[in-house]
């Protein structure tokens, strides 16, 4: 017995007896001697509630985490102050322990949840129809890219922009070798995506153009603009976008998209040192048959009232499996919804408020560090929440320096963009006051100017940067 | 007497249907800097005209909604969850207090490795615990779940083949196999091959033989195996596939018969994963987050997914540090974005240094017993007619029944019995999985459950058989006490609704 | 149809009968130390032979047991909850979450001040917002609640006149007063006296004027009082009672009417309780806990409790610093331990820091539309005639309605309404106080709530009154849907069973 | 409207109507002109949720807590483990928002905790009656007395043990003025209350005889004897008890007591810098229907079923008002279902447990500690979890360089006790190890020494202290 176990050794003989065997032992016997481990595992003894909290805090104490630093590290997940009702609720029992709603009568709470949390992602995309939810961003870029193969026939060839996330690309192309599909990938010019050269990338064997808005380095790209050669090639227009930026920014579905999928983190999650968040996952009418994950749906019970349903489960391997359109099961409740408590604290308003509150600090953010001896912009492409720069000094030294003074400054670019070696992207949240930018900016100055020597002298007397 | 429950009474309405214009529940804090028009700052093409619809209401009716909306779930805290497969153990609470530590819960991934050695050590410690347990010397803890970690396993299979200039194109499964695997199979680019069950529940060793060539990539299998039953003659299963140069996946759902019991790696498995949402504790979350970690052998080390958590030896001689090495040049690359859901990882390495290693033997120890116990309290009485032992051995942590004696003497289906059980509280078992038994009903108690929870279970099942054989209605009828009664899943499937309509 | 909701149907077992010998959730950490036997430290005689009998258990089952309990709750967070006098508004997580930071939940009382000063700080900057709020410049945060707050008004009452050598005997209250007024008198060696209402519902101006001599101590007031209703004779009645050298005493209980609208110190209050668990969202927490500061005026201060937490500059320059101040020579003392509830004190200055000056007038403001909005409701319909209200003026942010013509010509008590309020899913208001009203209902809707919540409420009423009219027995058989429906409240005082047999 | 309002001016405009008035100013006329406040109150707006925890967050960062300290102190209140499942039940909106279950169908969650509370409690002290919590721990001592004039006839004489908790006594003492009441204390010898003192202090005017135990100073006293002179003189025996040593030491309910009581904290309850805790209050059946605040009492419904109730209701203010036995009303309930769930958690066994593990702690750290050069012991008295030192160096000093190297060294007794200026109570929990006891030790030798200078010289070679 553990505290966690409650079979005592008068319970044991009761259940042997009932069993009809002499031990637990007799039980095994179905694994053959010489698989029997035959030993203690070489793991440490159990250890006190208390003793467990002390130990992991100790480790927990040795991570310089948002609350120690001020920190403008962003990268697809951000530091956003995540409502004390996310918590409140999604710690609740009822929400947190049961599993998948199978049976849809004593899980109505979960599947209305998912309802809700379908019809806000619906909402936010401007496209009629969200998943449930898949595990997070970069995996359900690639997720988009296998139902592309399915809805253009077997097409197997992805245009993707070198603006969509490295991690996803990274993880497309280890997906594509299972797909057995090829990736081409269109560069940066100016911070944003080559429309020339993502046209002359479409072509009739393209299954899908992947975009990514806000791009990797921040830049609004025109998604509607740069999605016609998808269009015009039939290939599905894939964009991953930063929820926090869609009440301000044009939604994908109104710029052509097939597909809005994205990393759902800034909805309501933890940072959690990169995990779990979700991945949404939204299309198009004529997708639905063909998409990924649980999705909810509304019905009625023998009664007439109204209820929730796990709805299109033939799509899912449980039913299909080999033919299913995913492999996907345990997925990312939870977690969806924190982002649908998020959403509805808020509302309409005030999410629209945040992404123009993240807009303009972003846009002060950019100006005044621009302002800075030894900054510069790395593009003047319009940003939503974060921007890049380049720092004339060695990035490793900057961002220790900087970590010094209590300051997280930014994610540096070198090594997913070797071409961006001198990089900083740096991110805003409505947690990063104007004070916090003023205090990156200052820091930022002599640092630069102690790591680079007189390099910066020339550019002490620019004038502040910007479009 | 009452016409309906009071949750019942309580129709549903979503969040959004409670909004109201004008209320709101965030309050922002003031922008501080300059407000320009946001035409001044990105293009007016490229901005949004309407803001997205969401909901318009004040934080006391939100927290109502979802405390209300909570209470229409069952959930492992309220009662016995017996869903086989799932491992629904108990989640203690220990974990989620550990996983909230700002230090590990507002740590943000990008954080220079540097500045995150608790995490990583934390990533490493439970990676050598993994192996352990495992027997497999090499873990990655990046996928997101098990069929994450499936999907990981195939193409590791793939990358090790192609090492060696090989193209192979199949990949066996048992035909009691989980859906995930076939699913993991496709999209990994195989095909999927079969392979029959023979009578004791394992694989069928002629089927196997018969199917078994070097085309063949991998064998996926999950021992104890879905019907509950340690497939004795894995060793022997090992030595085919091995011999033509396939791998041997274990699908770890089942692992919560085995810890410190027997490890995948000894009985010849190259690949494993671990579901940490089932036999380490983190919960279940009405359908995730997980984590679905694997083990690996020597010879598939070099391509686990990047990056890798590893411990470097200082040269200064300040002792060991933790890194993550992206310098993997055989590696399949990423299957997620950074390190994986390290908020699992948290509450699995608290379970693990909770239970120690005599507490994680104990655990299995405990899960088959009560498997075993449960699976012979139904032996006798209704169920034992009813309801036979789809494989009448001893089980590991679960067991399978079949309801066809049941469905073609009663006319009651294990859907109804599933459903009458509802009314008596209690999740029902698995259903209709393995396909391979008809009717199934597939049992899985855990080792946190009591011998009075398990007892209850037995009469409940018992007493429902009794009504049914006076009435077999009263089941095909049920459920009766739920907040909704049994769901018209055809019309949600037929003309499926799958937002709330906002007009407009 | 059903003979028993699934609630009811779960009968009652408490902890201790679901106890197993040998069962156990906490596992202690090693003793580390030697471990000589209990007799060799301490004389036998002076140990324990046996453990008391707690209950044997693990985890799963604690958990399990207490989130069942929980459900047999009726609770804020899940519907609309005008228990009148108590003030039951949202409670915000926020603040739960901040109250549980390590810096305030680990922080021990005794703690140096030096090494307390973010909780003196926060203590100190509570006590000049309470001060604010009230008009009254001094703060005491030691009382554990109102009532508390009350004794030690009195007391302070006590040491004032003492300090003047006077010795009063009596205390004035209205009728209409709260139980803990008169109680409170008694516990502080005074003696009631009661003054009577006045048709508009305030004090009985001539009654009063009979009632005040140079015997009288003080006169504890609640304004609005606890018909909801302001004392427009408030300045007069101030200047009676300090005419005759009494103190003059603000229960604080309706507090959140008069928010940022008017403050009991400029009405001429001497002492004002604040129940910070009702203006100022403390959860209530099924009965506490709760906080009753004190805030005084300049001749009371001195005889304030101790210690008392001050700003003290420093002499240095390093600016202010918090403090301690144990010497206060004419203090009354200590009322409890240490510095009193620091948790609730936390709680409510978040609450005070988020809503502000403005929040905080909105409050009451929108508390008082609430309530005045939901008595026009219930003036018309069904509840205009058998539910008439109390005194016929504008309300502040609650009221009073009488059952007594509903008792008379339906034989429907007050009671029955109340238990039937049950079924539909409201909690019922106050009943039967104050007793001034026969048959009593009193109702405070809070700011926190929505439109539609009163208009289902006064719904409800009407649908109640209107099936009593039919058939009166509905409701006197009422409640039929809770968990248990009435119960035997005679049996459990005459033969009072108050704890688990647990045989021997 | 704020977050937590949902008024809007579309709403107002309807109440109003509805109400008859054109605007809330119109309600508000009943308070006269000359008592409006007129302006807003002078206190900053307000602010967001993630700026009010900003905010508060920085105040309790100013705090050295016992996650940052290795704390020694006790003196009453202790830093126990509170183990998850404590925070997570009572975090529960259903146990946390609602009020005093006068509704008692919709409130058997509340009702049964209580009923398992004083079950708990009963077994605890080994008294057959206990109620549903008061305040906290003094002020129940107070409680206590005033019980006692009652149950004595109106004998108004107080004896009191300086053992007894000073802030126990100081209560009592400004309570007593209200009483009418006099209290004379008993001294301490050896650690112990001056057993020939009390008999001589208790006369047949006494209405109680109040006790600690442990004592303040850590000593276990022998109940029993030193009440026998209450049962002489028919005043009743009120032992104020630390609920933590109850597995390990005789009940007060077995040596005589009529009352037991004491500060609740120990029992699954945060050290929150002082409360909010509760005080638990148990007594004979002979003192039932004297006992102040709720009780919960089992009894049937209509149909048969088992509920329970606030029994004895009789006695409190809202029936009896100026005759009720106590004035208390919002009580500690959620404070004392934690207890109810920590003792649940610690079980029969685990409490034992405990109290041994805190016995032998206790006694190696005494040893320990008293093997350090300038360290005595105040007294050789057994103790169970708390022993007082006597340092031979200034108290205030000491205690400021052990919190220097992170350690709260304990309780100083100079101002409590002015006989013991220089004495330190030192305090042992589960979570203090032998490693953070030795660690004190060590930190306090040189600590002495350098504030002591060569005072200490002398004592240098003593042997280990104790018994
Ligand atoms: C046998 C088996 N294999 C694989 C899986 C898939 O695991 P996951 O849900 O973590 O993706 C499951 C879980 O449901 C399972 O039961
Ligand atoms: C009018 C009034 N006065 C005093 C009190 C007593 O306050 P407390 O419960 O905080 O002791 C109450 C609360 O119930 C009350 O409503």
């Amino acid at each position: 017995m553990s505290r966690y176990t409650s079979a005592t050794p008068a319970d044991r003989d009761e259940m042997l007896a009932a069993i009809g065997v002499g031990s637990v032992e007799e039980l095994f016997a179905q694994v053959p001697e010489p698989l029997r481990l035959g030993r203690p595992l070489d793991l440490p003894a159990g250890m006190s509630e208390a003793e467990v909290y002390e130990r992991l805090a100790e480790l927990a104490a040795r991570n310089a985490d948002c609350e120690e630093q001020v920190s403008f590290l962003g990268a697809g997940m951000y530091d956003h102050y995540v409502p004390a009702i996310v918590d409140a609720i999604t710690q609740r029992s009822e929400f947190l322990t049961p599993y998948t709603p199978y049976q849809p009568e004593i899980s109505q709470g979960g599947l209305q949840a998912m309802f809700e949390f379908q019809t806000a992602m619906s909402e936010l995309t401007a496209l009629p129809v969200a998943t449930a939810g898949l595990y997070e961003g970069p995996s359900s870029v690639a997720s988009a890219a296998y139902l592309a193969i399915g809805a253009t026939k077997g097409r197997r060839r992805f245009v993707v922009s070198r603006g969509v996330h490295p991690h996803s690309r990274e993880t497309l192309a280890t997906y594509a070798t299972g797909f057995g599909a090829t990736i081409e990938e269109v560069g940066l010019e100016g911070g944003l995506t080559d429309a020339a050269e993502l046209a002359d990338a479409v072509d009739g064997d393209t299954a899908a153009v992947i975009l990514q808005n806000p791009n990797f380095l921040g830049a609004v790209e025109d998604v509607e603009a740069l999605g016609a050669a998808a269009k015009r090639n039939g290939a599905l227009l894939v964009v991953a976008v930063d929820p926090m930026t869609l009440g301000v920014l044009r939604p994908p579905g109104e710029c052509g998209a097939d597909i809005a999928l994205g990393e759902g983190q800034p909805l309501g999650n933890r940072l959690d040192f990169g995990g779990p968040s979700f991945g949404f996952f939204c299309g198009t009418e004529a997708l639905i048959r063909k998409m990924p994950g649980r999705i909810a749906g509304e019905t009625d019970d023998v009664d007439g009232r109204r209820g929730f349903v796990l709805a299109l489960q033939t799509r899912e391997q449980h039913i299909r499996r080999e033919k299913a359109t995913h492999n996907i099961c345990t997925a990312q409740a939870l977690n969806a919804l924190a982002a649908t408590i998020h959403l509805a604290w808020l509302g309409r308003e005030g999410f629209r408020e945040l992404g123009e509150l993240l807009v303009r600090r972003t846009a002060y953010a950019r100006e005044r560090l621009a302002t800075v001896p030894g900054v510069e912009l790395l593009h003047d492409a319009p940003v939503a929440r974060e921007l890049a720069l380049r720092l004339d000094a060695p990035m490793g030294a900057v961002l220790d320096r900087c970590a010094e003074r209590g300051i997280a400054a930014g994610y540096p670019l070198g090594r997913e963009y070797p071409e961006y070696e001198d990089g900083l992207l740096v991110a805003i949240t409505e947690r990063r006051t104007k004070a916090q930018i003023d205090d990156l900016a200052e820091a930022l100055g002599p640092v630069i100017q102690a790591e680079a020597g007189d390099l910066v002298a020339n550019s002490a007397t620019k004038s502040p940067g910007g479009a | 007497m009452l016409a309906e429950t009071p949750m019942q009474r309580e129709r549903a309405e979503t969040i959004f249907e409670k909004s109201k214009p004008g209320r709101r529940a965030a309050v922002l804090p003031e922008a501080e800097v300059p407000e320009p028009t946001l035409e001044e700052l990105i293009p007016a093409k490229l901005l949004r005209s309407e803001p997205p619809r969401l909901p318009e209401i004040a934080e006391p009716e939100i927290v109502r909604h979802y405390n209300r909306l909570s209470r229409r779930n069952f959930d492992l805290d309220s009662g016995f969850y017996p869903l086989g497969s799932c491992t629904m153990k108990h989640n203690p609470r220990l974990n989620e207090r550990i996983a909230a530590l700002p230090g590990h819960a507002r740590l943000h991934p990008a954080q220079d490795p540097k500045r995150a050695q608790g995490a990583l050590e934390l990533m490493w410690l439970l990676q050598r615990s993994l192996a352990e347990i495992c027997g497999l010397p090499h873990v990655s803890l990046q996928p997101s779940a098990g069929s994450h970690g499936e999907l990981g396993g195939l193409l590791l299979t793939r990358a090790f083949h192609a090492d060696r200039g090989e193209a192979r194109h199949k990949v066996l499964a048992p035909d009691t196999s989980h859906g995930t695997n076939p699913a993991s199979v496709t999209m990994a680019g195989y095909e999927i091959v079969k392979v029959a069950t023979d009578e004791r529940g394992g694989v069928e060793m002629d089927d196997l033989r018969a199917k078994v060539d070097d085309d063949v990539a991998c064998l996926m299998l999950t021992n104890p195996n879905t019907l509950g039953l340690f497939d004795e003659n894995i060793a022997e299963i090992a030595g085919l596939i091995h011999q033509v140069g396939g791998t041997l996946y274990y699908d770890g759902a089942n692992l919560n018969a085995v810890m410190g019991q027997s490890r995948p790696g000894d009985m010849g498995f190259d690949i494993v994963h671990v579901n940490l949402h089932k036999s380490f504790s983190q919960p279940h979350g009405g359908g995730g987050p997980g984590a679905g970690p694997i083990a690996v052998s020597d010879r598939i080390e070099p391509f686990l997914p990047r990056p890798q958590v590893v411990r470097r030896e200082s040269g200064n001689g300040s002792g060991p540090h933790f890194d993550l090495d992206h310098e993997r040049p055989k590696s399949i690359g990423r299957l997620r974005g950074f390190q994986g859901n390290f908020g699992v990882f948290v509450r699995s390495y608290a379970y693990i240094l909770s239970l120690g290693a005599d507490g994680l033997a104990e655990a299995s120890e405990t899960a088959v017993l009560n498997a075993n116990y449960l699976k012979a309290r139904l032996a006798g009485g209704r169920a034992g007619t009813h309801l036979p032992i789809a494989f009448d051995r001893h089980c590991m942590h679960e067991f399978v029944l079949s309801g066809k004696p049941m469905k073609k003497e009663l006319g009651v289906a294990t859907l109804d019995l599933a459903k009458r059980l509802l009314d008596f509280g209690f999740h029902p078992p698995t259903v209709y999985f393995p396909l391979l038994v008809e009717e199934a009903l597939m049992v899985e108690p855990t080792e946190t459950e009591t011998k009075e929870s398990l007892d209850a279970f037995a009469e409940a099942i018992e007493q429902i058989l009794a009504e049914a054989e006076a009435d077999p209605e009263k089941a095909k009828s049920a459920p009766y006490t739920t907040p909704v009664r049994r769901l018209d899943e055809v019309k949600a499937t037929r003309r499926p609704v799958v937002r709330q309509s906002l007009g407009g």
